[in-house]
């Protein structure tokens, strides 16, 4: 295990590395060109080319791609084209707002799915388990931005419990903080919910039969204790695989919370940067992301050896 | 003497048990520790054995479901170890397995028919797919509106049957059969042994039979091993051993077969093992037995007794201080 | 109505009401400057956050006549080649300096060389010196009359900075720390992708005359700081509002205004925006001729346009001209009857009579804008109907800006321009480039160049009119509807005037 | 201190419903052991496991009969005073020692599990008593193979854990379904002897399914025969293994190999199909396999009917006719066996 | 041995899932859903794209079902016309993500050499953003719903990678693999009969999931100037257009988003009817309640 450990945190480099070059070649590739961004609409072809010029864009692209990579191995992602901030510091800023509707918004889904879908295991011959399936798939296939709005017109406009947007970080209190990210941490749980608690349930049903039930069942364990510890536990693979995904994916940052709740997160940040082909610190973002992606992906692995003793990796 | 099919030289298998955060390993379980003997084409040897000392693991390295630790097996007079993907898909062909499990080893989403036709679906024998495997099941005793029903909804040993069916769909030549019958009612025993018995002298089906009742292992092997925290600690043609056992743990073993006569099996004497139980991941020196053998001595503990062919040809035992002529004793009981 | 230039919106009784200095305003503002550098960059973000630090020589009023503003007085010689400007002797920067000629003089060097405006001045500008401590010389090499037009821009206007920053930045754009101007309001910090704060500069020297309005004239600043917190949904800007999370917030979309009027603690604030166009490519086929371009003209509905696009209104003007009716010096009507005709039937008549044979034409426009995607929308409908083939081609606003530069990428752009301050900003008429979509035209061209020669007022009326004629002309563009943008703001903001722009000095909170 | 009364567990299947238990009735008292035997898929798990209440319902529905525990009817319990009983009172060693255990936890923390639902004590004593059973049951080196995995067991060592289970608080009611069928004898007589020893400890009563008619010799005193769905014969062990009377049972008991016996003598076994639980027989279930079987037989469904004190057989033969027809039979084999010769 | 035969042939024909009504009805649901969006050029009374702006913005009527839109087009046939890029998206997404990710997460649960080289690619995929994917594309390919299928399918499928690879780790080591290994039984059949069937409920969760976001998404992308043609509508940009009404003009918003709902509520039973003919314990549940109740019945009585 420790060696296969070993083994992933090397893979980690090449696959760095191709991220790298594609990142950049897609990057590059697209149309649009921060120079004409900053000069404007109505600029000339020669001040655009100056401006190329002082930003480095007339390069070859191998050069300016090797360049780059160069400055990559000492720790330096760049300099933003537009603020002139290091991208590291940049992305570090932008961590913290993510960071925390992450850790919410995952903590409110864990807190809802899970015993929602082993009080739907148990309930499973009653209405409830068509009517959670509903519930569920109407948590999945609502817009966002829908139910963001649902929830700031009735939580923070008519009854203004909440922020209707903003964020503290957690550094100001973690009250405020608290406060500021519950009404996206829940948009954002509800998609989540929706999907994991309808994956548990699923695993866990194909495991409510399995004859080791009967045998705890026959200990007189309490039918709750048997879906809450075996039937659960041996569910848990493909939900934390999905849990694994989602929680990397929000470290990327999510677009549309993000700009309703005007969060300054990495999601904005990559958003905007696109808009301003700001190519540093889009490519920061975009390294950033897969090396999270990568790590989170070994650590559910390594969880699932965990989960399911049989799994084993040598 | 017809020719060996298979053989098996000095197997070890060796399992890590591993420990901590990072699963380190620690220790191994020894579950197959330097295994060797020949089966002819058309033998049934049986294997008995104390629960855990190694059979299963056994029959497993054989059809290469686990690589050995070190050993060799050979399969008409090839080591099947260094064998690629496409002479593995031959071999497999050859040589099938009935699982000790009946129920983990059947796909709960395949039916019945669908489980028993798939060997012979990967050997491209698909036509009158149908018909043959209705007269497998017919053959170990199911019906035929079970063809489409699901493993759950039979019960222990109509599954068991399944397993067997499948093992046989291929007319393999070798079949190692782990607890085929443990599971059966007597009746349907009856009728898989026989089943058994009658392929072989049909098609020469050669049988590794791992078994714990050794009223069926006598009847159905030529000859028996014995089996003791993965070592092999006797081995002779079965009239031979049942009627003159050699090895103390062989002894001990026949003297504990539980018998269907109510009276006399209230009375009967059995030689009791004492002593702790030796654990597989740090067997004892010497004899691996002698924690538990009634005759050890110290010598026993220091030194590690070979199979031997004692004084009866074909009878191996793997003791220094065998029991002879054991004849009286057992036509007493 | 959006008639008048600005806008006075608040209460009635709130004027009596004392001022209450100090406070704090959260200004919700659609999008981040990408600098606050207001000499080099043209885009409106910095400009109404930058106005606020920044001040210029002169400066526009609120009729978009220049004025003096760190000037004290300006002249020019009799042939109209030397300009002598005084400068007010008590002007402060944000650092603690004064605002001396030679400061004066390293800002317009800069300006020359990273302002738009600035780039087309520096052509007639021959030399410019410090006379004295407080007066500087401009020397001309020929005549232009468009010279302190061009300064007093809002946008890349000449805004005065300490000469070591502009001697250090050169064509680079200013960096936070070098955002040292003279105005009200002084650059606290900027939180990249979150907010900047502004707070009040105490050392501001004002001017007097409080009824100049617009850029120049008695600005003060009564509150203690401003925030612009960058908010792109405007659903969360009109919530925030109601909350009393923003207290003002900009560029609501105009389809919201009902619920605006509805709600009671909120005002609407208007000011006009320029307009919105349809420019077609005028160096290839089918555009290159006049005759399909004039199908173009007669197949829109340009009112059914405007009022799928703008919705209510108020929020926009059917009007020709190439000015808006506020710029008095600017405007006219003339010129523009043909504006409205809209005449499928002619238009299809023309396109027979054209070689247009059907192939596709590409209407490319930027969504990062929704009334460009509807105008477009709804043109496509409507040029279909009189036997145009139609294709729809969105872009995010860089990769249009790339497409736009090359005319084989696209056939119709829809775009607007905001409020221009000159013949010489009408960026959609340059001759020859993208964004006029490679307008080539000698009457254009000869009517730019008497602009620069024309003194009087009544010559440049005349002028303008003619200019007008030529657009109908020659069709280079088609007008769609001068544009009302429309902020909000909470009603306790008192004596707010917006302007062009939201401006926040002179204004106040009453809590 | 058990009464099944009339017993009937059906299962639902889209063919039809299979009549896996179809009233049965026996009685067990403290301190007793019965064995059940039978043929495979005659229902003897789903009885075992319908006294459990452990039957997946659905597809499981009893359609009639009662199942008293010390005077409660179980089939009417809630589920929370089942539990109780579960474990505590009646335990159950389940048939298949590879899927019983639960794949993902430790062997140790499963037995603990079962020791800690009954009882309130320390985890460090519950882990002691763990041990205790582990080694009990014969799972050498038990204090470290309390953290292994069920996988690393062999079949034999998983279901002494599940016997260990089982064990672990006494039960007033030990169901064993086939605890031994993967041990070898030595070990099974251990296992055997362990249950014997708590019998006469705890008074525990046993009930024992088993193939193996020598671990039903050896230690149940009466005797349940179960075809297909129903009790055939019941009575004491001499009674069935010596005063068999009815034929299914007969036909069983010729089906064992000996150990005595002369290798590759040809084994006895009943012949036909088992019977359709769906659709079952009309008549007697048996007859259709039955060497005696007359036209009446398939008329009449025949009662459990008493043949001595303890002795009870569902068969239209009388104990007088049976010998008859058998030794007929036995001597037609002989002859036929002569023939061959 | 004949009568087996005949036997087995009259049971012939599996219980196919659709003869159950709670599959059917969905099923007839999408059909005409399908039918009708096929059709709708030829049956809906005002042309969809018909825009009139004195008719903006008109709340439910006898004349417009569900209203007008802020171009004065009627919402009704727009929703209808707009479940053909919707569906196709959604379906083609879902089901491109699905295979592809069934097939690569099934070879890297499967084999372990593979593994780590599939999972590595499938990391790095999972990394970019499907934004950028999908401007990339159109500056290579040009703006259509063909790249926001690849954009969008790309984002999808490594998700449905991971998950299928994860289940196929836990299945592969269960006994009746290792049978079918040792019965000779070819890696593909395997995969395919022991290995899949026994990790379909991830996917079917999975599966409909990316159906709901990808219609979804497929709006987010349109906004940012990758997508269809706006004069095309379809449910995801229906609704981005329809945000800023959603208090002066909501029924423009909920109609696509109830057909969005009802889709995929539609789509989901179907793949849980798919789950359910995979699945050997979830049959004949309602015949038994039936039983039950009579039973508690008798009981009582
Ligand atoms: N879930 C089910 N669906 C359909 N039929 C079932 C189901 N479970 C059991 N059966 C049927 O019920 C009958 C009784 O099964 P049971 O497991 O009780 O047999 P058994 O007597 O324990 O046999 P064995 O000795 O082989 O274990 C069998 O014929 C079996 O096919
Ligand atoms: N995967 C594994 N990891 C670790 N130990 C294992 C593993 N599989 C088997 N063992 C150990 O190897 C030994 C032999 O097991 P095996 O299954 O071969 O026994 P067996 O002779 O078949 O016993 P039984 O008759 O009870 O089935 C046991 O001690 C067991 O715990
Ligand atoms: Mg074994
Ligand atoms: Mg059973």
């Amino acid at each position: 295990m420790l060696h296969y450990t070993l083994r992933r945190l090397l893979a980690i480099i090449p696959v760095l590395f191709i991220v790298s070059i594609i990142v950049f070649m897609i990057v590059h590739l697209t149309p649009g060109n921060p120079a004409y961004l900053i000069l404007g609409e109505d600029s000339s072809p020669e001040a655009i080319e100056q401006l190329e010029q002082q930003l480095g864009l007339d390069k070859p692209k191998v050069v300016q791609y090797f360049d780059w990579l160069g400055n990559i191995f000492v720790g330096d992602l760049g300099q933003s084209i537009y603020s002139e901030q290091a991208v590291t510091q940049i992305i570090v800023e932008r961590l913290g707002p993510t960071f925390s509707l992450m850790v919410i918004s995952m903590l409110l889904t864990i807190i809802v799915a899970i015993p929602t879908a082993i009080f739907i295991v148990w309930k499973r011959n009653t209405v409830l388990d068509p009517l959670f399936l509903s519930g569920s798939l109407l948590g999945t296939s609502i817009p966002e931005f829908w139910l963001a709005l649902l929830l700031v017109l009735g939580l923070g406009v008519s009854v203004p419990i909440f922020p209707v947007a903003g964020y503290i970080p957690i550094t100001d209190g973690l009250l405020g903080w608290l406060h500021h990210l519950l009404l996206p941490g829940i948009v954002l749980a509800a998609v989540e919910i929706g999907l994991i608690a309808r994956m548990l349930r699923d695993s866990m049903l194909e495991s409510v039969n399995q004859d080791y039930t009967k045998t705890a069942r026959g200990k007189g364990v309490k039918e709750s204790t048997v879906l809450m510890k075996h039937v659960f536990s041996n569910a848990l693979i493909p939900t934390t695989t999905v849990i694994g995904v989602t929680v990397a994916g929000l470290l990327g940052g999510t677009v549309i919370i993000e700009t309703i709740f005007t969060i300054p997160g990495v999601g904005q940040l990559l958003i905007d940067s696109i808009h301003r082909r700001d190519y540093p610190v889009i490519q920061g973002v975009v390294l950033f992301v897969a090396f999270v992606y990568v790590l989170i992906n070994l650590i559910v692995d390594l969880l699932y050896a965990f989960l399911d003793p049989r799994i084993r990796y040598d | 003497m017809s020719e060996p099919l298979l053989e098996i030289r000095d197997l070890k298998m060796h399992f890590p048990i591993k420990q901590g955060v990072f699963q380190r390993t620690t220790n191994y379980v020894k579950a197959v520790n330097g295994v060797n003997f020949t089966l002819n084409k058309g033998e049934t040897l049986g294997i008995v054995g104390e629960s855990g000392c190694g059979k299963s693991t056994l029959a497993r390295t054989i059809v290469g479901l686990l690589k050995p630790t070190s050993g060799d097996i050979l399969f008409e007079g090839e080591s099947i170890l260094q064998y690629n993907s496409k002479e593995l898909h031959q071999l497999r062909r050859d040589v099938q397995m009935v699982y000790q499990d009946p129920y983990t080893s059947l796909n709960p989403r395949m039916r019945a028919g669908d489980i028993i036709a798939a060997p012979l679906k990967a050997y491209n024998q698909s036509n009158n797919l149908r018909k043959r495997v209705l007269e497998l099941m017919e053959l170990v005793g199911l019906k035929a509106d079970d063809y489409k029903k699901l493993p759950h909804q039979f019960s222990g040993g109509q599954r068991q049957r399944i397993g067997i069916a499948r093992a046989l769909a291929l007319n393999p030549k070798l079949i190692i059969l782990d607890e085929p019958v443990s599971a059966l009612d007597v009746s349907v025993q009856a009728q898989v042994i026989n089943l058994l018995e009658d392929l072989q002298e049909e098609l020469g089906l050669t049988y590794l039979f791992i078994a714990h009742d050794l009223s069926v292992i006598r009847h159905i092997s030529d000859r028996v091993g014995v089996m003791y925290l993965g070592k092999m600690m006797e081995m002779s043609d079965s009239e031979s051993l049942y009627k003159n056992a050699r090895h103390p743990y062989t002894n001990a073993l026949l003297s504990a077969i539980p018998l269907p006569y109510p009276m006399k099996e209230k009375k009967r004497e059995r030689i009791v093992l004492k002593g702790e139980l030796p654990s597989p991941s740090n067997p004892p020196s010497g004899c691996v037995f002698h924690t538990r053998c009634p005759f050890a001595t110290e010598f026993c503990k220091g030194n590690v007794p070979t199979l031997d062919e004692g004084n009866d040809a074909g009878h191996f035992v793997s003791c220094f201080y065998p029991i002879e002529n054991k004849q009286e004793e057992f036509a007493r009981q | 109505s959006n008639g008048s230039s600005s806008e006075e919106t608040g209460e009635g009784n709130s004027a009596a009401e004392e001022k209450q200095t100090g406070g704090t305003l959260d200004v919700a503002y659609t999008s981040e400057p990408d600098t606050l550098d207001i000499m080099s960059n043209a885009s409106s973000p910095t400009r109404d956050i930058a106005w606020h630090i920044f001040e210029t020589l002169v400066a526009l009023d609120k009729d978009f006549a220049v004025k003096p503003m760190i000037a004290e007085d300006y002249s020019a010689s009799d042939d109209q080649k030397v300009y002598t400007i005084t400068i007010r002797d008590d002007v402060n920067f944000h650092n603690g300096t004064t605002v001396g000629a030679e400061d004066v003089v390293a800002s317009i060097e800069r300006w020359r060389l990273v302002s738009s405006v600035g780039k087309v001045a520096s052509e007639y500008i021959e030399d410019v010196k410090a006379i004295d401590e407080l007066t500087v010389e401009i020397t001309l090499n020929e005549v232009y009359n468009g010279l302190l037009d061009d300064m007093a821009a809002p946008k890349t206007g000449l805004a005065i900075i300490p000469k070591e920053i502009a001697e250090e930045a050169g064509e680079k754009p200013l960096v936070p720390e070098q955002l040292i101007g003279t105005g009200p309001y002084q650059f606290e910090k900027w939180e990249r992708g979150n907010e900047i704060v502004l707070t009040r500069f105490d050392d501001y020297s004002q001017r007097e005359e409080a009824d100049w309005g617009g850029l120049t004239g008695k600005k003060e600043a009564i509150l203690d700081q401003i925030n612009f917190l960058i908010v792109k949904d405007p659903q969360v800007k009109l919530n925030g509002l109601k909350t009393n999370l923003y207290d003002y917030a900009q560029n609501i979309p105009t389809d919201l205004y009902e619920v605006i009027e509805t709600t009671p603690n909120i005002n609407p604030v208007t000011y006009i925006n320029g307009y919105s166009m349809i420019t077609p490519d005028k160096s290839e086929p089918p555009f290159d001729d006049l005759k399909v371009r004039q199908a173009l003209h007669y197949a829109l509905d340009k009112e059914a346009i405007a009022q799928s696009t703008y919705g209510n209104e108020e929020f926009y003007e059917m009007d020709g001209a190439l000015f808006d009716p506020t710029q008095t010096e600017l405007y006219t009507a003339e010129g523009t009857d043909t504006y409205l005709e809209y005449d499928p039937e002619k238009a299809k008549e023309l396109l027979n009579e054209s070689d247009y044979n059907g192939e596709p034409i590409t209407i490319m426009y930027s969504n990062n804008n929704e009334a460009y995607k509807r105008i477009s929308q709804v043109a496509e409908q409507q040029l279909e109907e009189v036997g145009f083939t139609v294709e729809l081609e969105p872009y995010e606003w860089a990769t249009y800006l790339e497409k736009w530069q090359e005319p084989h990428n696209w056939d119709i752009v829809v775009i607007g321009y905001s409020t221009r301050f000159s013949p010489n900003e009408l960026g959609f008429l340059v001759q020859d480039t993208g964004s006029s979509g490679w307008y080539n035209s000698e009457r254009w061209s000869e009517l730019m160049t008497q602009w620069g020669l024309a003194a009087s007022s009544e010559e440049r009326q005349k002028i303008l009119k003619e200019m007008n004629q030529t657009v109908y002309d020659e069709l280079p563009f088609l007008k769609v509807a001068n544009e009302t943008t429309l902020d909000i703001m909470s009603d306790e903001i008192q004596e707010y005037d917006a302007w062009i722009g939201p401006r926040f000095w002179n204004t106040y909170k009453n809590e | 201190m058990l009464e099944v009364k009339n017993l009937k567990a059906h299962i639902d299947t889209p063919d039809g419903v299979v009549k896996a238990v179809d009233g049965v009735s026996f009685i067990i008292k403290p301190g007793e052991t019965v064995g059940i035997v039978g043929e495979s898929g005659s229902g003897k798990s789903v009885l075992a496991h319908s006294i459990m209440q452990l039957n997946p319902k659905p597809p499981t529905f009893y359609p009639q009969g009662e199942i008293l525990f010390e005077g409660r009817n179980l089939l009417q319990l809630q589920e929370k005073e089942l539990r109780k009983i579960r474990g505590n009172d009646i335990a159950m060693i389940f048939q298949d020692p590879m899927s019983s255990l639960n794949p993902v936890f430790k062997v140790g923390e499963q037995l603990m599990e079962a020791i800690l639902t009954h009882h309130h004590m320390p985890k460090s004593k519950a882990k002691q008593r763990a041990i205790e059973l582990l080694k009990d049951v014969g799972i050498p080196d038990p204090e470290k193979r309390m953290n292994a995995y069920p996988h690393q067991f062999s079949g034999g060592m998983r279901q002494r854990v599940l016997i260990a289970i089982a064990l672990a608080c006494n039960p007033k009611i030990l169901i064993a379904d086939e605890p031994t069928t993967a041990l070898d004898v030595t070990i099974q007589a251990q296992i055997l002897e362990l249950m014997k020893n708590i019998q006469e400890k705890y008074g525990m009563a046993i009930i024992i399914i088993s193939h193996d008619l020598g671990v039903i010799a050896q230690i149940a005193e009466k005797v349940l025969v179960m075809y297909s769905g129903r009790i055939v014969e019941k009575g004491n062990v001499e009674d069935i293994f010596f005063h068999t009377s009815m034929p299914y049972t007969w036909s069983l008991l010729r089906s064992l190999p000996r150990i005595d016996s002369e290798s590759r003598e040809r084994l006895l076994n009943i012949e036909g199909q088992p019977p359709n639980l769906i659709h079952p027989p009309s008549g007697c279930n048996f007859h259709p396999r039955c060497p005696f079987a007359t036209e009446q037989c398939k008329l009449i469904d025949p009662e459990l009917t008493k043949r001595s004190s303890n002795h009870f057989v569902a068969c239209l033969l009388s104990e007088v006719e049976f010998k008859e027809a058998k030794r007929l039979m036995e001597n037609v084999e002989q002859e036929g066996d002569l023939k061959h010769v | 041995m004949q009568e087996f035969y005949n036997f087995l042939d009259n049971k012939k024909g599996d219980v196919f899932m659709l003869r159950r009504k709670r599959n059917l009805i969905p099923f007839v649901f999408l059909i005409l859903l399908f039918l009708a969006t096929m059709t709708a050029t030829w049956w809906l009374p005002v042309s969809p794209s018909f825009m009139d702006s004195s008719l903006r913005l008109m709340a439910p009527s006898a004349e417009y079902w569900f209203g007008t839109d802020h171009f004065g087009r009627d919402i009704f046939g727009q929703t209808i016309i707009a479940a053909r890029v919707s569906l196709l998206v959604g379906f083609t997404v879902a089901a491109l993500s699905t295979i592809m990710g069934t097939i690569t997460g099934l070879i890297a649960g499967y084999y372990k050499k593979l593994d780590s080289i599939i999972m590595r690619i499938i990391d790095g995929m999972l990394a970019f953003p499907s934004l950028l994917l999908a401007l990339a594309l159109v500056a290579a390919l040009g703006g259509s719903v063909t790249n926001i299928i690849i954009a969008l399918t790309f984002s999808f499928w490594p998700v449905m990678t991971r998950v299928v690879r994860s289940s196929v780790l836990q299945v592969k080591n269960i006994q009746y693999v290792e049978a079918a290994k040792t019965s000779g039984i070819k890696d593909p059949v395997i995969l395919s009969r022991y290995i899949l069937p026994n990790v379909m409920s991830p996917i079917i969760v999975q599966g409909t999931f990316i159906f709901a976001r990808s219609i979804l998404a497929e709006a987010a992308l349109s906004f940012l100037g990758v997508g269809v043609e706006p004069s095309i509508p379809t449910w995801g940009n229906m609704l981005q257009e329809a945000q800023i009404y959603i208090t002066t003009a909501p029924w423009f918003s909920i109609f696509p988003g109830i057909f969005i709902v009802v889709t995929v509520l539609a789509l989901n039973i179907l793949g849980d009817g798919l789950r359910d003919a995979f699945d050997p314990y979830a049959k004949g549940k309602k015949k038994v309640k039936k039983q039950m109740f009579k039973q508690r019945k008798q009981y009582a009585s």
